[in-house]
């Protein structure tokens, strides 16, 4: 299909002849919110490790925007337009959080410097500088931590630690983002809050959003579309409502 | 902690300050003297030791009540003993010369300070010495530490005699720096002659880590290419190899080991041949002789002979004399070659001090330094001492001769 | 053939520091620059017992297992304990902070001139056309018992399965009633025992005490336990023989005997690129 | 321009503040005609030590990879820039332009081996990228022992180039406007976005490759840059000192420098420089006073330094007590920011803490032993569950 932002065939892994993740076929379309789901251990995160380039598809390959990403590094996939948050927070714990979000800005051509007009301090470092804070301001306001930036990131309370790494994930301007458990450790509040954010990423910056979540309120409040997956095979797939009611999902969760 | 950091670096930066400007006030205490070594020609060289000036004041001679006599050693480190002994030996031979009324009526005063066997350290030692007012010296020690201290005292004009550094590079560096031990090449060429003449199965090792091992042992294999010996040829770096079983192997089938390398090196060498069995001499340098010490209570039957300017068991009385003084002050310790190259070294220089008859202790050093290289130089001047007879010519190499020992 | 026997006992010495270095590497993850330290140690002590006391080599060597023992849990207690759970490059820096002060300490006490001690001649055999000393015969025996016990220990003893679940995973170890404080204690006293052992051995090729007697030996053995692959027990003995028996090679070929320390060091980076773990080590993932 | 103005801080010029002070304290003296050679000669080697500090720091403290061969960097700058200078010497009239051309040559060549070691430093992290780069110093010191052109055992001896100590040309001079460049650099660098890159990577590098970050650039361009410093040191040193002995060069001179670095406080060039000058002072000032068995207090010392103020940094339980001696808590109140009233810190360096927590790359990401435990549980599921399907 033409408008699939990311598309995986048969995307799969193995590790020492234990297959993590096998015949996975997502596709996914242009601002979508996406969810997968499924209980610890069924292979979740491992999809997002591969979509990003931290491991290497064993089988299969995927697509971004029709664009075979698959074999690429990290840098390069995030390059071309996938961004991500971890499951446990993977900030820059010693930077400030405007920094944070900078370091997520580094690639934009629009911010291009090179070290030697750094070393030498030269018009263009200033520019980019001024301009990088100007845009990381932006980004923290739509997440409302404009206020904290100055703060050192390990500082923050874990709701906004969680909301920090979606901000620096959506400075690297990407087309598809990736949420690890955006929401977990969150009060109701907070997440109600970052419901609205998520939402408001796709309405208002065009984002194809895809996210691993644990509370259903949030995945069926959220997503159009999700897959389940268990010990690394689908369970099922489509729309939420629908899929989630399925009684293998349910076995699958409560067991027997 | 960042903040604890930072005051601390604030308090310490202050400290640092405080005492660089102690040191300040304290160089500008010492050079309110007259400035002499701007402003006064210095006398020429050539012309008889009766010229020199002897009245212009150094920068920092001024309150010098003694001669004051500076040299820098590995007072720690790896290299210490060779350090502690010259340092002894010197002591010595200045306790003796004040205790006879000092040298034209003045004392001398020695001060040593340790270089750890580092060029750069050396380097520090002697600004250190020179601002304490150092007028003569015995450089360095070892051969490093003396290149960087000869350096310094081309600069300054300060005489050096060095007892021990021994390598080429040392008295090329400075007019001034003479040295009273062999130098390197003229072991590694005496070595090679006398193995050429008396065995028939030669073997080497060397220490290439060590200027010292090294020097010799280049001297000596081009005098073995020359005289076309053949030989075997080991290395170690004494840094990373300890275990000598491999070079012993390989030497095992020697009348003779030539061995220019330090006592310790020697021990651990001496000791593997006797665990392999092999049995030839083991034919050292100057400096060999704490090889005795190494060896105490292992049975080790191998012949030891070594090249020295010194034998303490010589029968001459000032062999003699110098070896009860020596043991007299260090409780019965023997003296060993560094120790009696030093002491000659100080009576070097005082006998060339009464001979131009230098009797202020102000001198400037670099007014003594020339008065010294012209008496040392002269062809009138030779010193017989504890380690022979010598005579110095003009790049400051000293002739004497060595003698074969064999230890027991 | 004799060069090839040197080479074991050198190696089967590097094996014995490097099993030290693996174990505390393997279990408490730390890389504990100051083993070869201990060494120096067991060496000062062997040294003070024989040559001052005049005591019999083997009141020595109990002596210095049990000063050397003493010292790495005193070592673990007081540097490396209260940085559990720091970062490992203020670890490391620690543990070098640790050789330094033993160096030092050494120096103080005993002053830096090397000094010679005899543990007494033992003779040699003839294997095989060569004539071997006696001593390296034993270093290859009692080094392969002790690597065969250490095998043993770890892997038939509770403490050894205690000490395979606290490498595995601290966090789960003590979740399972793994005391893990204890287990580190037992493990740096068994390195550092081992380093008294090594010390023996050591002096009876190398008949000399220095302050820096454990840093290049250490540094050495830590290369053949990176070789081996840090972690593995057999790959401490692998490695450590392997690099005796090159070393002696090397120095035993004219051409390349100048650059033997280069040729060593040079081979551990070259392992490293192409097999990051080394020979034997176990393959680790990034978690993320 | 506004903006721009309002933005200096006088914080980060403390460094260049610190230089310019010694250095003007030196150049008065001089004019004075009062200048001692021992304090000359005593800031020259402040001077390269700083360089080797600073950019020792770059390494261990920005970039968070602990190298222990940086003397070796500096070797090869001695003996190489060293033997070039000596080369030009007698076609080049001008002592200072053949230092300048040898202080490149020199440098690059030290480049030249940050590239061959920071080639590995892609693979290997932690104590392995240690224990290389130890290797590697080791290794380069037998190999400029053995070659015969670098005048093998005895050294290189450079009387042809050393400064005369006392002309009034002083090499201090020199050696102090190389700081100052060195440090414009390194300041500027480490106030960029790529050092704001550089420290994401020391913070989380597998957060710094998701975040697109060139994680293999990075890392090589610090240690080139951090080896070229060292290169320029060595030549600097080689004009001061007679001869480049490969002795000098040995693991322990790298360990003085990371004490200096460990003293002054990783990841804070001003520290680098307090404690660079500091330790060269003590030192030499200890050196006549320490002699014999008693010049291991020295060491001892050091050794102390480094293990307290590495276990008060970093160990977990004194958190509490740092916390509570920290002078933002003893004197934090005398100065209350409002909150509207914070400053953008964005082009700043000096924020970034002067420890590392590199506990996050190193120990939780690589699991000994374990092949791969996909998805880890979470310790707890703190909100919702599966109940909630």
């Amino acid at each position: 299909m033409a408008d699939a932002m990311l598309r995986t065939e048969n995307l799969g892994i193995s590790f020492g002849g234990l297959k993590a993740v096998q015949d996975l076929n997502l596709e996914i379309r242009r601002q979508q919110l996406y969810g997968l789901v499924g209980p610890n251990g069924a292979g979740k995160t491992t999809v997002f490790n591969m979509l990003t380039g931290v491991y290497q598809p064993t089988f299969g390959t995927f697509y971004l925007d029709g664009e075979e990403l698959k074999g690429k590094s990290q840098e390069k996939i995030n390059h071309r337009g996938i961004a991500r948050t971890f499951q446990n927070i993977r900030l820059f714990n010693n930077m400030s959080v405007i920094r944070n979000v900078m370091v997520g800005l580094h690639n934009q051509p629009e911010f291009r410097c090179t070290p030697a007009e750094s070393f030498l301090r030269l018009p263009r470092h200033f520019s980019t500088e001024y301009a990088m804070r100007d845009r990381a301001k932006e980004i923290l306001r739509i997440f409302d931590l404009e206020e904290e930036r100055n703060n050192l990131a390990c500082n923050l309370p874990y709701g906004k630690q969680r909301k920090l790494e979606i901000a620096r994930a959506l400075a690297t301007n990407p087309k598809l983002l990736l949420l690890d458990e955006p929401a977990a450790g969150m009060n109701p509040y907070e997440t109600e809050d970052l419901m609205r954010i998520v939402r408001g990423l796709r309405d208002d910056y065009g984002l194809t959003i895809l996210l691993i979540e644990h509370d259903m309120k949030f995945v069926s409040g959220l997503c159009d579309e999700i897959t389940v997956l268990n010990f690394g095979t689908v369970l099922t797939q489509g729309p939420t409502d629908r899929a989630l009611s399925d009684p293998e999902v349910i076995k699958a969760y409560i067991g027997e | 902690m960042k903040k604890i950091t930072k005051l601390l670096a604030v308090v310490l930066c202050f400290a640092l300050i405080a005492a660089f400007a102690a040191c300040a006030g304290k160089t500008n205490n010492e050079s309110t003297a007259p400035d002499a070594s701007d402003g006064a020609s210095t006398p020429d060289a050539t012309v008889n030791i009766g010229d020199f000036d002897f009245t212009k004041t150094g920068e920092f001679t001024a309150e010098n009540t003694k001669f004051v006599l500076g040299a820098t050693g590995p007072l720690t480190g790896d290299a210490s003993s060779y350090g502690i002994s010259v340092q002894k030996g010197a002591t010595l031979a200045v306790e003796e010369i004040n205790a006879k009324g000092g040298v034209n009526g003045k004392e001398i005063e020695f001060v040593m300070l340790d270089d750890e066997a580092d060029a750069t350290k050396a380097g520090n030692a002697y600004d250190q010495l020179f601002e304490q007012g150092m007028q003569i010296s015995l450089g360095s020690v070892t051969s490093g530490s003396c290149e960087q201290f000869a350096s310094r005292t081309a600069e300054d004009g300060v005489f050096a005699i060095t007892p021990s550094a021994s390598a080429a590079n040392v008295i090329a560096a400075s007019d001034t720096m003479f040295r009273i031990c062999f130098g390197d090449p003229d072991q590694g060429v005496l070595a090679a002659e006398e193995l050429t003449k008396n065995y028939s199965n030669i073997g080497a090792i060397y220490d290439n880590s060590d200027p010292y091992s090294s020097g010799i042992y280049d001297a000596f294999k081009a005098k073995m290419a020359e005289l076309g010996t053949e030989y075997t040829e080991q290395t170690f770096d004494k840094e990373n190899n300890k275990d000598f079983s491999t070079q012993v192997e390989a030497l095992k089938d020697c009348d003779v080991i030539f061995m220019p390398i330090y006592y310790t090196q020697a021990g651990l060498i001496a000791k593997a041949c006797q665990a392999k069995g092999v049995n030839a001499v083991l034919y050292g340098c100057d400096g060999f002789d704490g090889i005795k010490g190494q060896l105490e209570g292992a049975d080790v039957s191998n012949k030891i002979m070594y090249i020295t300017p010194f034998d303490a068991a010589a029968e001459d009385e000032k062999t003699k004399a110098f070896v009860d003084a020596f043991g007299g002050k260090y409780d019965g310790e023997i003296p060993d070659q560094f120790a009696a190259d030093a002491y000659d070294a100080v009576y070097v220089l005082a006998t060339a001090m009464e001979q131009i008859g230098v009797d202020n202790v102000t001198v400037a050093p670099d007014a003594i330094g020339e008065a010294l290289v012209a008496t040392l130089t002269s062809s009138s001047f030779q010193y017989t001492g504890v380690t022979g007879g010598m005579t110095w010519d003009s790049t400051g190499a000293c002739t004497k001769v060595p003698v074969v020992v064999e230890l027991n | 053939m004799s060069v090839l026997f040197d080479g074991l006992s050198l190696g089967a010495i590097y094996a014995m520091i490097a099993l030290g270095y693996t174990m505390v590497y393997g279990i408490a993850k730390m890389l504990n620059f100051a083993h070869g330290d201990i060494i120096m140690v067991g060496a000062y002590a062997i040294y003070t017992t024989m040559v001052f006391w005049g005591k019999g080599l083997w009141v020595a060597v109990i002596g210095a297992a049990v000063l050397c023992t003493l010292m790495g849990i005193l070592m673990e207690k007081l540097a490396y304990k209260p940085l559990r759970g720091a970062s490992p490059l203020a670890v490391l820096i620690t543990a070098i902070g640790v050789s330094y002060l033993l160096q030092s300490l050494a120096q103080l006490i005993f002053g830096v001139t090397p000094r010679p001690v005899n543990l007494g001649s033992f003779g040699s055999v003839e294997i095989l056309g060569a004539s071997i000393p006696v001593s390296t015969v034993l270093t290859l025996v009692i080094g392969a018992v002790l690597m065969a016990g250490l095998t043993l220990f770890v892997n038939k003893t509770n403490t050894g399965r205690a000490m395979q679940a606290v490498s595995e995973d601290r966090g789960a170890a003590q979740l399972m009633g793994v005391n893990v404080n204890f287990i580190i204690m037992i493990t740096f006293a068994i390195g550092s025992a081992l380093a008294a052992a090594a010390s023996v051995f050591y002096l009876m090729q190398i008949p000399l005490v220095e302050p820096l007697l454990g840093s290049m030996p250490g540094i050495k053995a830590f290369t053949a336990a990176v070789i081996g692959g840090i972690g593995s027990i057999p790959g401490a003995m692998i490695g450590g023989v392997m690099l005796g028996v090159i070393e002696k090679i090397c120095l035993s070929i004219d051409a390349i005997k100048d650059y033997t320390t280069a040729i060593e060091f040079g081979l551990l980076i070259l392992i490293l690129l192409v097999r990051p773990i080394g020979l034997l080590g176990k393959k680790r993932r990034e978690k993320v | 321009m506004a903006k721009r103005k309002s933005d200096f801080k006088l914080k980060n010029y403390v460094c260049y503040i610190l230089v310019a002070v010694m250095f003007l304290y030196a150049l008065v003296l001089q004019m004075m005609g009062k200048l001692p050679k021992s304090t000359s000669n005593l800031f020259v080697q402040i001077a390269y030590s700083i360089i080797l500090a600073v950019s020792l720091n770059l390494v261990v403290g920005f970039l968070g990879e602990l190298s222990l061969g940086h003397a070796g960097f500096m070797c090869v700058g001695a003996y190489l820039g060293s033997y070039i200078a000596i080369a030009l010497t007698s076609h080049i009239e001008s002592k200072l332009l053949v230092l300048l051309i040898s202080m490149l040559c020199g440098g690059l060549a030290a480049a030249f081996f940050g590239f061959v070691v920071g080639l590995p430093a892609l693979r290997l992290k932690g104590d392995y990228l240690a224990i290389v780069t130890l290797a590697f110093g080791e290794i380069v010191r037998t190999v400029c022992k053995n070659l015969p052109f670098f005048g093998g055992a005895m050294g290189l001896s450079t009387v042809a180039i050393k400064y005369d100590t006392r002309s009034s040309t002083s090499l201090y001079i020199v050696a102090f406007i190389t700081v100052f460049v060195v440090l414009f650099l390194i300041q500027n660098l480490v106030r960029s976005k790529h050092g704001r890159a550089i420290t994401a990577i020391r913070d989380n590098e597998i957060a710094a490759r998701a975040m697109g970050i060139n994680v293999t650039f990075y890392k090589l361009f610090v240690f080139v840059f951090a080896a070229f410093c060292a290169g320029v040191a060595g030549v600097i040193f080689g004009h001061f000192n007679t001869p480049v002995l490969y002795s000098k060069f040995s693991f322990n001179y790298s360990i003085e420098i990371l004490v200096m670095v460990v003293l002054g406080g990783m990841a804070s060039i001003n520290g680098s420089i307090i404690a660079a000058a500091l330790i060269t002072y003590v030192n030499i000032a200890l050196q006549a006073k320490l002699t014999g068995d008693l010049a291991a207090l020295k060491y001892l010392i050091y050794a102390l330094i480094l293990i307290v103020l590495v276990i008060f940094n970093n160990a977990p339980r004194l958190a509490p007590i740092k916390e509570a001696l920290s002078p933002k808590n003893l004197f934090g109140r005398l100065k209350k920011r409002r909150p509207g009233d914070v400053s953008d810190d964005a082009g700043e360096w000096a924020n970034i803490p002067t420890k590392i927590r590199m506990d996050e790359i190193l120990s939780t990401d690589v699991r000994p032993g374990n092949e791969f435990v996909p998805d880890k549980e979470k310790k707890a599921p703190v909100k919702g569950g599966p109940n909630d399907g």
